[in-house]
């Protein structure tokens, strides 16, 4: 059970009950959806630019514990960023739940570590920065909600 | 409940292993089953004493090689009862059985204006190939709808009724459905199939080494199914086909052992089966799948298919008991084949199988190849626990203890 | 003829045995090599530890048998030095993945006015799937004759760059003949054919398991080849294709596993490799392929190449000094791979194999999957004697000795 | 090596090495062919009937020495018979390379006794006699030679 409690650990369950930055962003300008259809987990990324900053970030989507809560945290340290600082943020993140390493910095996105154990989750800790990334990529225009 | 099958558990040498720092409770085995020490040992014999190339040879290895897979056909023939060896053509599995169908039958037989037939329930591999065809030749795919909101009402036969034209080319379907445990009327609707002039292709995955299958009381014109899935080998399949239609059929795939005359400019082919088996087959695993029938036909396949649906029968009844969970398929108290499908509210598939993973209990999440059913239950993904054989009671018991601590864990008990 | 090599032979446990009373002297090898011990043991080991179905599973024999399924795929491109692991397509065998290739690429992509070019030594497995597509698109397929009336002379070099022309869509051409043993200049075929634009698919069967591959180098875009022709169990092989035609082909297979979204009226498909593999796949003998592959390159392919072509030139030298033999492909001191095909003015191939089988040596009789060739040397079959690595220069002398007695059993000595 | 000179008896290997009733036949009326393509073996029936029953019969065909025997055999066999019992002769010929059983009445084609415990030899055996019972059964008609 000492991997398991690694990997749902307490930051994960937290934002897997409590979500944040989650619905739909009504001014959004770039929008972007992944899925994992093997499992059905799938994650729509809502960002409201300001200027080459996300100024509001949101998400949508259903899938396990692990890519909501993912999910969630990623909106909060995506929040104001760059595209090439989310880029940054982003590598830092595979980085974690691919070798466990946790980041020197102490951050909540340690709380992933856990997942490098559990190799077929990795894709639903990345579903979301994988959205979130095609998004800022995108040019800005006006998105049908 | 047999206790004659807790004794079979030492014949499967992969049970005997820990998992997560319990024992092995393994219930994912309508995804693949184990299989028993007489299957392991006899690829692994036909490699040290056989081993050859068979049909075009004359020494004593090639015709021991011959011989065996020879007998695995007519062995093979006699497991679902098929008029003729010839009727039985080895394949890679289920899925190649389909495809070989699709394009070796349909895509010379079917038209514009033509329709197949396939059910909601269908295995993706009953389904895609059955897509692919009609694209190809303009035929209409049309689906028998599943009933109820859990899926609870089977196949809707008075819809089938409505839907069996003189249009209808081919009915598609699968003999018990993987994902929610139905046993469909195969020969119920194999005669309709037959009143309107439409063949049938009896997708046999999760039957085949579950109860004694007769293809001729059972009327289809294909079955097929897996090695894996009863025991044998990975890597070998069956596809019984009548021997009227299959001498008809185009072969599939062109190359050495499927032609009779080849010159360069073209080709004859051989007739059934061998028509169908280019190239060196799968001989070791065609071996061991006959292994795997002499085994299941000792213990006995109706014995096995009641011990399983008896087990999941009380997989279901304990399960429904945990809060928030919605089961599929049969409800409690109807016929329902060895496996049990469920999710809960709060908890995701994902979540559960990793987490009972780590208790030791192997179980599937996932769409189980079946994303529009999936998709119509409004369920992105289901948890399944199917058994066989080897399976117990305290299988059952170990699988709703795991729920009942990951409902906790999520707290959502 | 390195003695390192008799050592092996306790490795294979089906060469102890004895066949008419004599010890079993195997030279069936281009038809079907044995399997090593490690090999044997490599299936039954997945089979009871880790057995389980792929890709979707999430508990742990599933996510071993996944990490076993594509630690196998890697190893395999290690083997032949593909770019990429998604450059390797599991296939039931060099048969399917020719016929992969003939209905998922060319299939879309010929027409009326294209050219296939194939070679007048291919085997039926690299020629029939040709002439199918051929009459399925309207192309024309065309054929690079052989040289010399005992086909000595190989590839006609001259006759290539004439037919090598802007129609040529596609070349298929074997690496190494296995009736002939002749050995085709691959990367000069493959150059030629790209600077006509035209693609390439090498039929590795004979090659891959008895020389260094490596396809960048050799600069084909499909390679295929077989487990069992190398060690490895029967059942599984490989198709290889650079990575951007792979990702533009269309499915072949239908069904599980290979598609990405499935919806009742339509579906999407997986990139490669997952797209060309539908259904369960072939886990353990994929498995045991792997082992192959680390049990031959610890032997070293060019090693194991040189001494069976060692034995090849042997058995080529004492049987030209047979009365009335015509002995086909490369002459005495040319280069050849390891096998001999001949044929007596006045003993039938037929009482060839089985009278040497009397003595314990397994031939080959027949037109070796090369009827249009064996039509144009004008005979009606051949035997042919094939080596692998645990073949020894006694088996050479054994070889001459049965057929010096067939000769005088018939009164041809 | 007991085996092998059973399947290769004395008969056999005369009946191989001077075929009786090789070659084409000028005034056949019937003519049939049949191959066994996995191993090369050909052979073309011609017959001449007297009525019912043949009158004359030869073979033309390449392929190994149980088939080349067994062709030539079958024409001495045959010579004189009707369809009936052409057919039955060679229900009993199958039988003895099938069974291994040798016939009751002292006969040359015992010598294909042997045969039986090669399987694979079979098809040789039987080849010639396939073509010359699908021969009979044809029509009369001049025959292209
Ligand atoms: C040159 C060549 N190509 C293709 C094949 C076909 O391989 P398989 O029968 O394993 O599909 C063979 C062997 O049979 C071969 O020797
Ligand atoms: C009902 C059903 N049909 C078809 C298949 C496909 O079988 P395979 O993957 O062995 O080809 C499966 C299992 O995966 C199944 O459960």
């Amino acid at each position: 059970m000492s991997d398991l409690t690694d990997l749902y650990q307490a930051v994960i369950l937290d934002h897997n009950k409590r979500p944040r930055n989650r619905g739909k962003l009504p001014q959004a300008t770039r929008v972007a959806s992944g899925d994992n259809p093997t499992c059905g987990d799938n994650c729509t990324v809502y960002l409201k630019m300001e200027g080459e900053k996300i100024g509001e970030i949101s998400f949508e989507g259903s899938g396990c514990a692990i890519s909501q809560a993912s999910a969630s945290l990623m909106t909060t340290q995506l929040q104001g960023k760059t595209l090439a600082e989310a880029e940054s943020e982003f590598d830092e993140f595979k980085n974690i739940v691919t070798t466990g390493e946790e980041p020197a910095d102490f951050s909540e996105v340690a709380a992933f570590a856990g997942v490098h154990a559990f190799p077929a989750r990795i894709k639903c800790a990345t579903l979301s920065w994988h959205a979130a990334i095609d998004a800022l990529n995108k040019p800005d225009q006006p998105v049908e909600n | 409940m047999s206790s004659d099958f807790s004794n079979l558990r030492v014949d499967f040498p992969v049970l005997d292993q820990h998992v997560g720092g319990h024992p092995l409770v393994y219930l994912d085995n309508a995804a693949t089953t184990h299989k028993p020490r007489a299957v392991i040992d006899a690829v692994a014999r036909f490699y040290e004493r056989d081993n050859s190339n068979v049909h075009r040879g004359l020494h004593a290895l090639s015709m021991r090689a011959t011989d065996g897979y020879e007998a695995a056909r007519a062995r093979t023939a006699r497991f679902i009862n098929a008029a003729d060896s010839a009727e039985i053509v080895f394949t890679s599995g289920t899925t190649a059985s389909v495809n070989l169908v699709a394009q070796g039958w349909a895509r010379d037989n079917l038209k514009s204006g033509d329709v197949v037939l396939c059910t909601e329930m269908e295995h993706h591999s009953n389904m895609v190939p059955w897509q692919i065809v009609c694209q190809q030749t303009g035929a209409t795919l049309k689906y028998i709808p599943v009933l109820g909101e859990d899926a609870e009402g089977g196949l809707d036969m008075e819809a089938l009724d409505q839907l069996l034209t003189e249009q209808v080319k081919l009915v598609a379907f699968t003999h018990i459905s993987n994902t929610l445990g139905t046993i469909n009327p195969a020969a119920e609707i194999c005669a309709k199939a037959r009143a309107v002039g439409a063949l049938t292709m009896v997708d046999g995955a999760q039957s085949a080494g579950h109860e004694d299958v007769d293809v001729q009381a059972m009327g289809c014109d294909f079955y097929a199914f897996s090695g894996h899935k009863m025991a044998a080998p990975t890597g070998i399949g069956v596809l019984y086909g009548r021997r009227e239609l299959l001498d008809h059929m185009s072969p599939w795939q062109g190359g050495g052992g499927m032609i009779s005359v080849v010159r360069y400019d073209a080709s004859e082919w051989k007739p059934a089966p061998e028509r169908f088996e280019a190239g060196t087959p799968n001989v070791a695993d065609a071996v061991g799948m006959h292994a795997a029938m002499d085994y299941l036909d000792s213990v006995g396949r109706p014995k096995i298919g009641q011990h399983e649906a008896e087990l999941a029968a009380l997989a279901y009844d304990r399960l429904s008991e945990l809060p928030g969970i919605r089961l599929l398929g049969p409800r409690s108290g109807e016929p329902r084949a060895g496996l049990v499908s469920f999710a809960f509210a709060d908890v995701h598939a994902h979540d559960v199988v990793t987490f009972a993973d780590q208790d030791g209990v192997a179980l599937r999440g996932g769409h189980h190849c079946n994303q529009p059913l999936m998709h119509k239950l409004g369920l992105p993904s289901t948890t399944r626990a199917s058994f066989y054989l080897y399976n117990t009671p305290e299988d059952v018991d170990a699988l709703v203890t795991s729920m009942r601590r990951i409902l906790n864990f999520f707290g959502a008990g």
